[in-house]
């Protein structure tokens, strides 16, 4: 099995989609002869040409508004946007339109639609270019948000995301895009949307996290573990809507303890959502209270700022230590 | 040369049935006249329905709706040019275009009383829902009129919006990515002179909507919108360029809106009786009446014979519609992802076992 | 003292502010000849004339934008976005701009700027009239979200938004509007940002809410005290951003149970962050899990359906027993 | 007349400096030989500036940057037009124009590295910072463009962005909304044919930038970008206009991005050598160096003098970059809202105590 990093996998996952269904077009900004500025899409304007490779005017809106309107004459768009500190304008469409053409129409109109974007810090960008706004799209009824931590789990779920018979927000670490390689087998797989997956069992606390973070949590585990620290289960939710409250909470029931990571603001950030269903549901179960690792509520910084800002593996061990401790 | 000229442009108003009735033969579209019968049958239905909706949301038996009335010549001349397998994208002013797509008036009531399940288009009518949020929903039609040019057929996409709609920023979106992937689709503007209480000249300092199409090197062209034979004819060459060439259009509709802007409203807060009597004055119905009569087609009893039949079939909606039940609970959850996860179940659950106690 | 209605007190709020202070503009669509589609901005045009107060072209990114150069440039503007459920196509601009200006530009240049907009159901309104999406808003750092319960409250806090020296999103219950009047001092007077307010001390349990619901959640309070059923401790939140979580957590130390409606989907609705503050915060106070009463996870239905979707004085009743019998 | 024409529009091109750098003394603005020179300075110091930056970022000692190259006759031309009570309101690749605003290298550099202190621009400037979102900064200068107007200043806002900044949807109601509130602004579009890697003509299919101003009733104008006396000449006229008659403009000045689109881009990818080659032969600063070796004003010692004079400048300002202290921890918080609310409090604290833990 080759190993690839995540910008290879995506790029393989959309390739193989293309292939396998006349349906699946790609668009947005540079996506094509240029082959994304990230590269992700690259090779795929070559393969496919211009009329399933969309290079697109420079309008997010147009963007993803367009996309709906292909989606609903029974095409698969895969649109990007190029960093998700654009997608504001395009938000708009998704809100209004995209998560509720189905309902609007009782089924008889949909939105098979998928939005990718990268996101996150930890790329020494420029201001907009590390944002992690997975909130406000999770808070959406009718959007699916999916976000993966890893190059294998980057293919999976992106192909399920453009099998997806509903509109899928798909945000990929930036962070991660070429920081890491796994195995990645050659044949399309689908990893199921709306479940989260147990990357590390333990049996002393639950640690949650998605996307680049899920990696610094391992970390953190792996530091206890050596450390004979304690015994970490670390969780990669994976999709943020639908949330996997059964996994997760069954993981929590388990250890009595949970911390979950995000560099988004803290403030209403998917931590909360995670803390207060823990709340309702695992309260007994609790040994200490579910703790947030986060971002400040405070503008993503610049380039020589950004390490202040990010999570990273010892705020996540203060934390587990915190709650161990409690 | 260092000054020089690099494009030129203007920008043409085309008319053919003038006040009188009377029509220039030269610009006269092919309609044969049980054609134009039908147009007009079909302007008085709209009209009987807008006012009977009017009446019912007076009485509490309606919810918040937009009327119609002045802009049947811009939005019946229009729809009539479309085929059934064309693509109609409206806003949330077309009950005539939606009509004469096949939508039943049943729905359209069921619709605008706040019932979900009215929201079900048919699909084979190839029809979009009522888009509420002003301006958005043209990039849907580029990216369908996309589509049908992807697939090979020669159909085109027409979509509805208001002169106060171009100011959004996704009207120029739209434009500019219709004109850029050159797709088949033909964008109706009916400038009914008011977005709300705002006036055209507050709208726009251009003074037509029609050479908005330039920006985006687009053909615009302004109609006189009370004029259905002019707004047929000029529909009718766009969508045939755009279904042949996958040439985009610009239309602008110059028409009036009569009443308020919706049944929330009131437009004597903003403008005067004179302004809304010299608009009333040209009624595009009664210019087609006209034109019916000196033609020989139309006599009193014709009309009169036309509007009772447009009562009587408006009286069937209505009834069928009052005795359509209210929606379940259920409707809330149904369709918001084709498979419902986890939580909905809970919520709808929760919601049962919550009304079930109140029982 | 005049006894007011919200719109009525708004309006007084806009109109005293205005003739205080030369540098306050309202803006937006239909606020000038027409008033506003709700009345809020009567008289003011007449009053003020087409320089202060501007009918715009239908563009809420537009009116935002041009607010935020009308405040850089040292007005006070008051912009008006028709109904909350229009306000995203403005969300890029108070996003990667209202919130930023003064960080990116270290305090010289600022952006003093008022959003209003009314939101939520009960109004038996068409689709996206009846949004309320506030905590997309309270997501983002750099902006403050304020939502007042009643005529008397919408003047103090309007009238301290308008005076802040950062841009506050103003959410004006439209069902509140017109249904409710209290009394409102003539005079101007400020009520502070960032502070809670206990509309009713109680001592069994405390409830939270804001907007349009704190009126649910005392009438919930009222039957239950009539019933001698609880004591019930009533807190609007008033302030989403910043949240006041002294006043909050100081509450529910005291009560050791707690219950938050709101009626924005529940999935990372603002009930989640106040559930995962007071987890942090007073766990060990709790005597039962923080409760949240929220709309589903769907679109906000239609006005036959709406019923079914809003919390009701029954639903918070059921949730108040719920947690005093745990 | 059923088909009549409503409106007429031409859009013209000005071009003054021909490339062998011969003038059109017609059109020559008015500009003493002192002026002229600065004006050539300031290329010449724009672009030393630019390569220094782009060597600092290949050796890791500033971040991501976008590179003025080849726009200095559009950029700078279009700045010298401005009188300091005037605003500017860049995009992101307005290095020149900020230089000639006042604003040190020093500064710029520090912004560019991600240092967060960079941004302070000090608002006497009246120059707002880096606006990266394509597109959205338009909005801010009518709003400040309104505000000055209704303060009774005679100054004027110019705000710069590039073609492919047409295509959003706030360019569009940033254009509608000037013109409709008639505010003294001027759109200052650097049409280099470019947006990243999408050409001009994927970009857009109107044949010209300048023409996008008649879809709101605007005076829109081409400019030949490269040609620094026709860019000032056609500034300072619309800039005059603003001030004394509140009248916007669209500036479409046709140009070339001659290297990559930032320092993270490769444009080989897509476009070729012999494209670049051809605008690399329109060089704007060696267009201008022509015209004043042919007036006289400049020999072989004179441009070497002005480079070394410029390389000294930037060397001096990078060394004094080089010696600002990283920021602290604490500028995250500090400029978030005027007063810290208790919530920040709490994390800068949280955060001082994670670093001290760790020291
Ligand atoms: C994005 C958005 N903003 C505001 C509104 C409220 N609104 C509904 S219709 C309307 C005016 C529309 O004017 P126009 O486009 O000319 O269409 P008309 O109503 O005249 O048919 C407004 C402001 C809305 N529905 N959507
Ligand atoms: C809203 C938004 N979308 C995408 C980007 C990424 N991006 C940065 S510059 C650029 C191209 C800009 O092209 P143009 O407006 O022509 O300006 P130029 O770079 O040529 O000066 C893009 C797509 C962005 N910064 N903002
Ligand atoms: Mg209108
Ligand atoms: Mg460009």
């Amino acid at each position: 099995m080759a190993r690839l990093n995540m910008v290879d996998a995506i790029d393989q996952a959309l390739a193989q989609e293309m292939q396998r269904d006349p349906r699946v077009v790609v668009l947005g900004e540079d996506v094509g002869r240029d082959g994304g500025v990230f590269r992700v899409t690259d090779g795929l304007f070559d393969r496919y040409g211009a009329d399933r490779v969309l290079d697109t005017p420079l309008a997010e809106s147009g963007i993803v508004g367009m996309a709906i309107g292909m989606a609903i004459a029974g095409h698969r768009p895969v649109a990007e946007i190029q960093f998700s500190g654009f997608a504001y304008p395009a938000y708009d469409q998704l809100v209004s339109h995209a998560s509720r053409m189905r309902n609007r129409s009782r089924g008889e109109f949909t939105c098979p639609l998928v939005v990718r974007m990268p996101y996150g810090g930890g790329i020494r960008a420029l201001e907009h270019h590390s944002e992690s706004m997975e909130a406000i799209f999770a808070h959406v009824p009718g959007l699916k948000v999916v976000i993966p931590a890893d190059p294998y789990e980057a293919k999976g779920l992106l192909v399920s995301a453009i099998r997806d018979p509903d509109p899928v927000v798909f945000f990929e670490p930036a962070r991660v895009y070429r920081a890491v390689k796994t195995e990645v087998p050659e044949e399309p797989y689908t990893l199921p949307l709306g479940k989260a997956r147990i990357v590390r069992e333990g049996r002393d606390i639950t640690v949650l996290a998605w996307g680049a973070h899920v990696r610094t949590v391992k970390d953190a585990a792996a530091r206890l573990e050596a450390e004979k620290a304690a015994d970490v289960e670390v969780i990669d939710v994976r999709t943020l809507a639908p949330f996997d409250i059964e996994t997760v909470v069954a993981s929590v029931v388990k250890t009595g303890r949970a911390v979950v990571i995000h560099e988004a603001p803290r403030t209403c950030g998917f931590g909360a959502e995670i803390s207060a269903t823990l709340m309702e549901r695992a309260v007994l179960h609790l040994l200490a209270p579910v703790l947030r690792v986060t971002g400040f509520d405070t503008v993503p910084p610049l380039a020589k700022s950004e390490d202040y800002y990010q999570p990273d593996v010892d705020a996540v061990i203060d934390a587990i230590r915190d709650s161990l401790r409690y | 040369m260092p000054v020089r000229s690099l494009v030129s442009y203007s920008i043409d108003r085309v008319e053919v049935l003038d006040p009188q009735g009377v029509v220039d033969e030269a610009l006269m579209p092919d309609l044969d006249p049980g054609e134009i019968m039908r147009l007009y049958e079909h302007m008085v239905l709209t009209r009987r329905f807008d006012e009977r909706m009017f009446k019912l949301q007076r009485q509490g038996r309606l919810g918040t709706f937009a009327r119609v009335a002045g802009q049947e010549g811009a939005q019946v001349g229009a729809a009539f040019a479309l085929r059934p397998d064309d693509w109609l994208v409206p806003a949330f002013r077309e009950t005539g275009a939606l009509l004469w797509r096949g939508l039943s008036m049943t729905q359209i009531l069921q619709y605008w009383s706040g019932d979900e399940r009215g929201g079900a288009f048919p699909k084979e009518l190839r029809t979009l829902p009522v888009a509420i949020p002003v301006g958005t929903h043209m990039l849907h039609a580029v990216g369908i009129a996309w589509a049908m040019k992807q697939a090979g057929e020669q159909v085109a996409v027409l979509t509805f919006f208001g002169e106060g709609a171009t100011s959004e920023g996704d009207f120029s979106e739209a434009m500019n990515m219709a004109s850029v992937f050159n797709v088949p689709v033909v964008f109706f503007c009916q400038n009914n002179q008011y977005a709300i209480s705002v006036p055209y000249t507050k709208q726009t300092a251009s003074p037509t909507v029609a050479q908005k199409a330039l920006a985006y090197g687009m053909f615009g062209v302004q109609v006189d919108g009370n004029d259905v034979f002019a707004v047929y004819r000029v529909t009718k060459e766009a969508l045939e360029r755009a279904r042949t060439g996958s040439e985009p259009t610009l239309i602008e509709a110059h028409t009036y809106r009569v009443t308020d802007h919706t049944t929330s409203d009131d437009a004597r807060r903003y403008r005067t009786d004179e302004e809304v009597g010299l608009w009333r004055g040209r009624d595009p119905i009664e210019r087609l009446a006209r034109y019916l009569k000196t033609q020989g087609s139309l006599d009193e009893a014709g009309e009169a014979g036309i509007l009772a039949d447009a009562d009587q079939k408006v009286a069937e909606a209505v009834a069928a519609f009052e005795a359509i039940p209210p929606p379940g609970p259920e409707e809330i959850f149904k369709h918001v992802f084709a498979e419902m996860p986890p939580q909905l179940v809970e919520q709808q659950a929760a919601l049962m076992a919550r009304l079930a106690r109140r029982r």
